[in-house]
């Protein structure tokens, strides 16, 4: 039960839950294209935040080795997630863009930004 | 050895790379460079196999640090068969849309080249890699590939397809980006080899719930049942030839990774049940929608993802005979199904929506395109003497020795409906007329040297299926094989 | 030699039996009728003066080649039904072909001969004999189911197929099967109506209807031979129904008495019922005659 | 090179040949085609004895070649079956289009059926089974009428049939590890008793489709009359055998040495019963020729399994006996058929009349032919409704004896209908151009006529290799001893022949036929059939006095209430309301993204809150 | 209901996702026997690269970076290939108002400097904070800002295809190097040097600075690409 309670728990990965349901329902339930690949981005966000904070030692310092502090290994925060999150951050960056890319083509194709409009393949 | 299992990824993107400087200089080499890269690889997967079934799997490790450090890439019997199947296929559609229509323009064509040619290598990548965030990037540049191609054609509703694509890739990839965090804040390593070591540690219920995020994320590219919808519109709306290398390249290597996470990955017997289930779902539904449709690209869509279905369950029995068959299914199903693309997209060639009675009387027309897509049709229902027939023996067979009785008569009953289906499109071929006159697009000789191979390798396989069941043996084998792919992997002496 | 010269003998002598036998019959059958009709009706000799009228009669016309043969088909069938059915018991005459009176045999034979005829009528063209042959076909379907559960019954009873075996039993057990399974022999007889095809079952000659039927278009030796058959059949039907349900004969007048009695019953039925109409000549054997074949074979299988 | 495979090599490829070699002439093709089927019936009569066997190992299966009596028994009928029509088509289809197409899956198909009878394990059996079907389904819609409704009707029950089969062939491969059929012989009573009655009941379906047996019979009558002629009397007389085959083998090998057996024996005899007398009322209906022999030919075939399922010996020797008479005579009736539909153009008997004279040959086979169906005594196809009849009554089956015998008694309507639906009647005007079939044509009927009437008189001629067949699984020898029991032959000791009988008809009807015409013929005239009594109306050339309409109408009034309740259309109305099923599973796909996104919400919270207990 | 059947989903699925990570734990140790000491101590002692994410980016997991540089040129190329019309109209970009003098003068004089941070950032990727991507992106949004500032600004198309191109050809051949003289893709070539020198770490450097044109190129076309984009 604790760990409901713990304040970080909350506020960290409370908030990054909290960002990818908001995005989840702004992609879910909002009929522009546009919201839905900004709810989409923003699911994103929370994804990232998360897994920034998975690698996270409390009280850790940033995982580099400046002058000083080389043998201070055991209270870096891990950087492999630091490392992963930046591959995401460009990936989501390039699906975006290829969104927005397929957002302004069926804009020019269909006049149309509401998804519930653009429904011609079906069945 | 002749070459190394890095080069699958290193030359293509190279060429990638390279492409946009020839081509400013020489224009044709756009349309060629990806073809003999393709072609490359399909030699170099072919010379590696050749070095795998005399020296064992190879581990090839990237920037000197062995596993669990660095990223490997693991070819083994069974990751190098599929490979080999995939950058086949890859140069057949290439070959096949050598002379793509839209050709004219420089850039476009340029593109589609270049997309192919990288959907090919995600996919080769995402089967070769042992990392399990490594197959997240290539799972990516697979779908973002596949985004692009799909939305190749300005004129149709190609956006569209893509759009609904992207979207449920986009929250694929999220929910596989969660479960490769769950796994590594428990086990601390990204390894696939790795991971499968230090599973048993665990947690069982965050193991329970990684699991469902990642049948999530890859289901989308798998296409299993929920998550499917994006398939027969993509299908549809792609290029003919991107339709036969989404159900022979990009499926193929989802389902790998799928059987990749159950079988090697984690330890759950019930995983493969959960195979079966949602495997029959897929099958079920897909099968039984594909008997509804008026659209020839959309019931070989249906009919693709239902075949997937088939081999999931292929995989769910889960004993060795289980994933022979399923491997085997997965080749024919990658070359029959490319085969009925390749021919199927000619047979509907100018007309804006594509309906089945389109084909109509083009067995008059299209004299040799039309027995290839009727070879492939009653391939793919499983008739012998042709090759579907001994995929879908060796599943019943796999499946009767595990008793599982019930799940034969329902697989045989909906074999029934794909029957149905096929013959009428071979019936409209043959024996109806055609009604209103429009102009039929006669294949390209290079379309047509690759549908004869693949129809030549339908014939084949379906007289002497011996000629591929030694490689199936020994994919099967070493899939089986966990604690020897988590030895070979992470004892690499390098 | 002498074997063969004695079954040759022996087969003409059973035909000559079963000719004069089966046109007496006839014969009586008519006085009958018109005695019930309160007329004085023809001399019960008067067939053999009609048969003997159309024998010397010529056949001016004919319709090719199967009108020709049809009254031949008919005769064959009859006089080989004739030779295979066990006129007389143990009587070295009467044997002739019969190798035990396989009933099968009998049924099947005795529809070989109509349907010869029938060929023979459809190649005339008369619209009245195709009609009078499809009407006797459905009506044979009819009768057959009864007639067949009756023989059913008996010979799953006593485990033959043979007509000697079945009054060889009745022998040994001293009681005629018409006692040991009354339901059989009923169904039978109301078989026979149809089979005999008198009132109310001459749907296909239907003389007022169809003009004679499959007849109509045969005159002179045709019409003489298929009357000659018709009395040859009566004859052999009415052996049958002796031999199965009444130990059959063991000499000539035994046998005319049982024939005789057994021959009433149709003929009586007949004059007082009018004609029915096909479907119901069809159903009607559907009805009681299927009901009392049921209980014989019930009967034989359990009791 | 061993000689079964041989020939099924110059089977296959001579059909690809054949097809192909339509480009160089016509004549080449009718030529090769000829000789692709007769140069291995030829090898087979003189190479094949029951020693040669050959296996091809494949990883997966070995396929193994050979032969057993019994297939000796079926492959004389579809080896002899398959020349004679071969012939007949290839005057049948002088001049018709797709001719290379028709000839290529003809053969394939005859080299299936070789294959099948020639097969000692499951996955040659299923394969080449699987190829008779769809070859013969290409063939069923050569004429492409009705495609999408008979053909794939046809296909439909095939596949159920062959599914059925391969779930047993795989359920047989799980419990023995191996594919041979005498492996399973040999293990079968070793099984548990749900597999004993389950294999055995999944390997009927499969060879009840093909038997047309009740109530998978429904694609039957569309596909034999949509057939080209000269391919049902293969499909009708050869065809179906093989469904014939395989329940002998069942019925003979399997369910007879356990006693639950009994059940689906009967159960299968039942339904054989009831096939046979619904479809010869169906017969009785139908005013198109190929279908009145289509449902008949299903009737027929309810006779053979019925004496196959009881199974006592004499029984079995009846059903085979049947079998090989079915493929004679009506084989001989479909090429009639077939000869009037070339001369006439049409098959329907409300239509066509009168041919008597113009096609005197076409009509002496449709005549035999229609006895020897009949079960009229002197010919073949008495002997073993005959045998039929006593070994049900010796085995107490009373009541399949009464649907039986009022099936045979019903079965002379149609025999008649069809007889005087084309030759007899009134001769009409618009027929009077007809000629005569080709010779080629008509040698196969007539040769077909001869061995009716040659094998009611000498059955021996064929029931000597059934009887080695029988004694190949285990049955007693009947040949010489178990004769005595049927009266039948009793009276001749123990040779059996019908010989006498047949004489002494003969020798009545010669007398009959000279009393009759003696000094009778030169006098008597032919007249035309308008120049009939018809109380003194005198009929003009252009009236048409033909009945034909409505032929049986009161007698199917009297039967109306069984024909009422057709299982064709019930089964359709099932299909139909299965494909409406699918049309809702379709609207899944709504075509919109947001939805396929719901979707996989709904699919990840199933998996998420179940996901436990099943993974475990 | 619609709306009620989402609500309900995210609901239990935001149950089960704060049940996942809170049973994880924020800023604990969660596992004992990972890889991340042996990333640290490895790119400390071997790679004498003293950020450690760079070492991570660019060497232990430099495959993923391959892929990640791969997924922005195909971005860049699907979006070409997805707006693609048959000609472009260079200069007639739909800007709603054309900016201030205030701001053209201030994008000018700022220009140059973003360019100079965004190089800085990624020449010194493997010292401190920041790397190729970091930088790359900077100097995108200097063009961002002179794309949105100056209506007839333009890019040379071919000059961006030949920054892609060759840096791409670079950080790939520096692979190739490896493989072919070391034996394993992207094994560094160059020697190491000292902890926090400038030319430390071998190869890192020199592919963070292809991967920072890369970035810098691609992002600058897609922008370029988006914005030509009209109705």
């Amino acid at each position: 039960m604790e760990k409901y309670l713990d304040i970080l728990n909350v506020a960290i990965y409370g908030s990054a839950v909290l960002l990818m349901l908001i995005g989840l329902y702004g992609a879910l339930t909002k009929k522009s294209l546009i919201k839905i690949v900004l709810g989409l981005s923003i699911l994103d966000s929370g994804v990232h935040l998360l897994m920034i904070a998975i690698g996270y030692l409390k009280d850790g310092t940033a995982p580099i080795f400046s002058a000083g502090n080389e043998e201070k290994m055991s209270v870096m925060v891990d950087p492999i997630p630091q490392a992963l999150v930046l591959t995401a951050i460009v990936i989501g960056f390039g699906v975006t863009a290829v969104a927005i890319s397929l957002v302004i083509r069926l804009y020019r194709h269909h006049n149309t930004l509401r998804i519930d409009e653009i429904k011609k393949l079906k069945w | 050895m002749v070459g190394s299992p890095v080069l699958f990824v290193a030359i293509p993107l190279l060429a990638a790379f390279i492409i946009p400087l020839t081509g400013m200089i020489w224009k044709n080499s756009v349309r060629i460079i990806p073809g003999l890269v393709l072609a490359f690889m399909f030699a170099l997967s072919i010379s590696l196999m050749g070095y795998v079934s005399e020296h064992g799997t190879i581990v090839e490790v990237i920037a000197g640090w062995k596993p669990p450090i660095g990223i490997n890439l693991v070819f083994s019997p069974f990751t190098g068969f599929l490979t080999m199947l995939m950058t086949f296929l890859g140069f057949m559609v290439w070959l096949y849309s050598y002379k793509f229509k839209r050709n004219v323009d420089f850039e476009p064509s340029m593109k589609y080249f270049i997309l192919l040619m990288l959907l090919v290598t995600g996919s080769v990548g995402i089967v070769l890699t042992g990392d399990i965030f490594n197959m997240f990037v290539f799972i990516e540049i697979v779908s973002i590939s596949g985004y692009g191609l799909t939305s190749f054609y300005t004129r149709r509703d190609s956006a569209e397809a893509a759009f609904k694509f992207l979207f449920m890739g986009a929250i694929a990839s999220t929910f596989l980006l969660i479960a490769i965090m769950i796994i590594y804040s428990q086990l601390g390593t990204l390894n696939i080899a790795d991971i499968a070591e230090k599973m048993p540690l665990m947690d069982n219920k965050l193991k329970v719930l990684s699991l469902v995020f990642f049948i999530l994320a890859i289901g989308v590219e798998a296409e299993i049942f929920p998550l499917n919808g994006w398939a027969p519109d993509v299908y549809t709306q792609a290029p003919g030839p991107i339709g036969a290398a989404f159900a022979g390249i990009v499926v193929k290597a989802a389902i790998y990774a799928s059987v990749r996470l159950v079988y090697t990955m984690y330890d759950f017997g019930g995983a493969f049940d959960l195979f079966i289930i949602i495997g029959l779902i897929t099958f079920i539904v897909a099968e039984t929608t594909a008997l509804r449709q008026d659209r020839l690209k959309r019931m070989l869509a249906y009919s693709s993802i239902g075949q997937m279905g088939l081999v999931m369950i292929a995989f769910g029995i889960g004993t060795k005979e289980g994933v022979y068959a399923a491997l085997f299914l997965m080749f024919n199903h990658a070359i029959i199904k490319s085969l009925l693309f390749f021919s199927g997209s000619y047979l509907v060639f100018n007309k804006k929506n594509k309906y089945i009675k389109h084909v109509n009387g083009m067995g008059k027309y299209l004299p040799i395109t039309s027995v290839l897509f009727t070879i492939g049709s009653f391939a793919i229902i499983g008739l012998p003497p042709f090759s579907g027939f001994w995929s879908k023996l060796a599943v019943l067979t796999a499946a009767a020795d595990s008793k599982m009785v019930i799940l034969i008569a329902v697989i045989l009953i909906i074999s029934i409906l794909e029957a149905v289906y096929y013959l009428r499109v071979v019936n409209r071929i043959y024996f109806f007329d055609k009604k209103e006159k429009t102009e039929t697009q006669k294949p390209s000789i290079n379309a047509l040297i690759a549908m004869i191979c693949l129809g030549i390798i339908v014939l084949v396989i379906g007289f002497y299926p011996d000629l591929i069941s030694g490689y199936l043996d020994r994919a099967a084998t070493d899939l089986m094989d966990k604690g020897n792919y988590i030895k070979e992997v992470l004892t690499i002496n390098k | 030699m002498e074997g063969i010269l004695m079954s040759i003998l022996g087969a003409i002598a059973t035909f000559l039996l079963a000719f004069v036998v089966g046109m007496t019959y006839g014969g009586i059958r008519r006085k009958v009728i018109a005695r019930v009709q309160n007329r004085y009706g023809p001399p019960i000799y008067q067939n053999f003066i009609d048969a003997f009228k159309l024998f010397s009669k010529t056949t001016a016309v004919h319709h090719g080649a199967m009108h020709l043969l049809g009254p031949a088909f008919l005769m064959v069938s009859a006089v080989v039904a004739l030779m295979i059915i066990p006129v007389l018991r143990d009587n070295i005459w009467f044997t002739n072909l019969n190798f035990k009176g396989d009933l099968i045999f009998l049924i099947y034979i005795m529809t070989f001969g109509p349907l010869g005829m029938a060929l023979g009528a459809g190649q005339t063209g008369n619209p009245n004999s195709a009609i009078g042959v499809t009407r006797g076909l459905s009506q044979m379907v009819g009768f057959e189911i009864p007639w067949v559960m009756a023989l059913v019954a008996l010979m799953i009873k006593y485990n033959t197929t043979s007509v000697v075996d079945l009054m060889n039993v009745q022998n040994e057990v001293g009681q005629w099967l018409i006692f040991q399974n009354p339901f059989a022999f009923v169904a039978a007889i109301l078989a026979s109506l149809g089979m005999f095809r008198y009132a109310p079952f001459n749907i296909v000659g239907a003389p007022t209807e169809l003009a004679s039927g499959p007849a109509s278009e045969n005159g002179g030796k045709f019409l003489f031979t298929m009357m000659s058959a018709g009395s040859v059949f009566a004859f052999v039907k009415l052996t049958l129904l002796v031999d199965v349900f009444f130990g059959g004969a063991s000499n000539l007048i035994e046998l005319v008495i049982k024939t005789f009695l057994l021959y009433m019953i149709p003929v009586m039925y007949g004059v007082v019922n009018p004609r029915y109409r096909t479907e119901q000549a069809v159903t009607y054997f559907w009805g009681w005659p299927l009901l009392f074949g049921f209980l014989a074979i019930i009967y034989s299988v359990y009791f | 090179m061993n000689i079964i495979i041989l020939i099924l090599i110059l089977f296959f490829l001579g059909a690809i040949i054949t097809a192909f070699s339509g480009k160089i002439s016509a004549l080449v093709q009718d030529i090769l085609f000829l000789i692709v089927l007769v140069v291995p019936a030829v090898l087979f009569f003189t190479g094949v004895d029951m020693n040669t066997e050959s296996i091809i190992t494949f990883s997966q299966a070995q396929l193994t070649f050979g032969m057993t009596p019994l297939s000796y028994y079926f492959s004389l009928i579809v080896m002899g079956l398959a020349v004679l029509a071969g012939f007949y088509t290839v005057g049948q289809m002088n001049g018709k289009k797709r001719k290379g197409y028709y000839y290529l899956n003809y053969i394939l198909s005859i080299g299936a059926m070789f294959g099948i009878l020639m097969s000692k394990d499951f996955i040659s059996f299923f394969i080449f089974w699987e190829i008779m079907t769809w070859a013969s389904y290409l063939i069923v819609i050569y004429n492409g009428k009705n495609v999408q409704k008979i053909g794939i009707k046809y296909f439909v029950m095939s596949a159920i049939g062959a599914y059925a089969m391969l779930m047993a062939i795989v359920l047989i491969h799980s419990i023995t590890g191996s594919f041979l059929i005498t492996d399973l012989i040999s293990e079968y009573t070793g099984m548990t008793q749900g597999m004993q009655l389950l294999i055995p009941a999944l390997l009927l379906i499969g060879f009840g489709v093909k038997a047309a047996l009740m109530p998978l019979h429904i694609w039957a009558p569309d596909a034999y009359s949509n057939a080209p002629m000269s391919y049902t009397a293969i499909f009708s007389g050869a065809l179906s055998k093989m469904g014939i085959y395989g329940m002998v083998i069942v019925f003979l090998s399997l369910l007879s040495k356990v006693p639950e057996g009994a059940l689906i024996r009967d159960i299968v005899a039942w339904l054989a019963a009831i096939t046979a007398a619904i479809s010869t009322l169906w017969a009785i209906k139908q005013d198109d020729a190929k279908r009145l022999l289509a449902y008949s030919s299903i009737g027929q075939l309810g006779y053979i399994i019925i004496g196959v399922a009881i199974g006592t010996p004499m029984s079995i020797i009846a059903g085979l006996f049947l079998a090989f008479m079915h493929g004679v005579f009506k084989s001989a009736l479909f090429m009639v058929v077939g000869a009037v539909e070339k001369q006439t153009g049409t098959t329907d008997l409300t239509e066509v009349t009168g041919l008597i004279r113009k096609m005197p040959w076409t009509f002496l086979a449709a005549l035999i032919s229609i006895i020897a169906l009949a079960g009229i005594p002197p010919l073949g196809g008495f002997v073993g409704k005959w045998m039929l009849y006593e070994s049900l009554i010796l085995s107490d089956h009373f009541m399949l004896v009464i649907l039986v015998f009022f099936s045979s008694t019903a079965a002379f309507l149609y025999c008649y209908k069809i007889l005087f639906g084309f030759f007899l009647g009134q001769e009409e005007k618009e027929w009077a151009h007809v000629k005569e079939a080709p010779a080629i044509m008509i040698v196969p009927m007539v040769i077909l006529s001869i061995s009716s009437i040659v094998l009611g008189t000498y059955p021996q001629l064929i029931l000597k290799p059934i009887n080695a067949a029988m004694m190949s699984f285990g049955l007693p020898d009947t040949y010489g001893n178990l004769w005595k029991e049927s009266i039948l032959f009793n009276k001749w000791g123990n040779q059996i022949a019908l010989a006498p009988i047949m004489y002494g008809i003969m020798l009545v009807f010669v007398i009959v036929t000279i009393f009759l015409f003696f000094r009778n013929r030169s006098r008597t005239r032919y007249v035309t059939t308008k120049d009939i009594s018809t109380s003194g109306e005198i009929i003009k050339e252009h009236e048409n006095l033909t009945f034909s309409r409505g032929f049986f109408q009161p007698f199917l009034r009297a039967v109306e209430p069984v024909m009422k309740r057709q299982i064709d259309k019930y089964m359709l109305s099932f299909a139909k309301g299965v494909e409406d099923l699918f049309e809702f599973t379709r609207r899944i796909y709504n075509g919109n993204g947001q939805t396929y996104a719901i979707y996989a919400m709904i699919f990840l919270i199933i998996l998420l809150m179940f996901g436990k207990n099943l993974l475990g | 209901m619609k709306i009620a059947i989402i609500l309900i989903s995210l609901g239990i699925l935001g149950f089960y996702l704060m049940d996942i990570f809170f049973g994880i734990g924020f800023g604990v140790q969660h596992f004992s026997n990972g890889v991340k000491d042996l990333y640290l101590s490895n790119s400390k002692d071997i790679l004498k690269v003293s950020n450690v994410v760079t070492s991570i980016v660019v060497n232990f997991r430099g495959f993923d970076t391959l892929g990640e540089v791969t997924v922005l040129f195909l971005a860049s190329t699907a979006l070409g290939g997805i707006l693609y019309k048959k000609r472009h109209h260079v200069g007639e970009r739909s800007v709603l108002f054309p900016a201030s003098r205030i701001v053209m003068s201030g994008a000018k004089l700022l220009f140059p400097s973003i360019v100079l941070l965004g190089a800085y950032v990624f020449i010194h990727g493997h010292l401190s904070p920041g790397g190729g991507f970091q930088g790359g992106t900077i100097i995108a949004t200097g063009f961002l800002l002179m794309l949105l500032t100056y209506r007839n600004y333009s890019v040379s198309h071919n000059r961006l295809v030949y920054f892609e191109s060759l840096a791409g050809i670079l950080f790939i051949s520096i692979g190739l190097v490896g493989y072919f003289s070391k034996g394993s893709f992207l094994e560094n070539v160059l020697p190491v040097g000292n902890m926090n020198d400038l030319f430390s770490g071998g190869v890192i450097g020199i592919i963070y600075i292809a991967v920072g044109f890369k970035v810098a190129a691609e992002l600058t076309g897609i922008i370029y690409t988006v914005l030509h984009e009209k109705d």
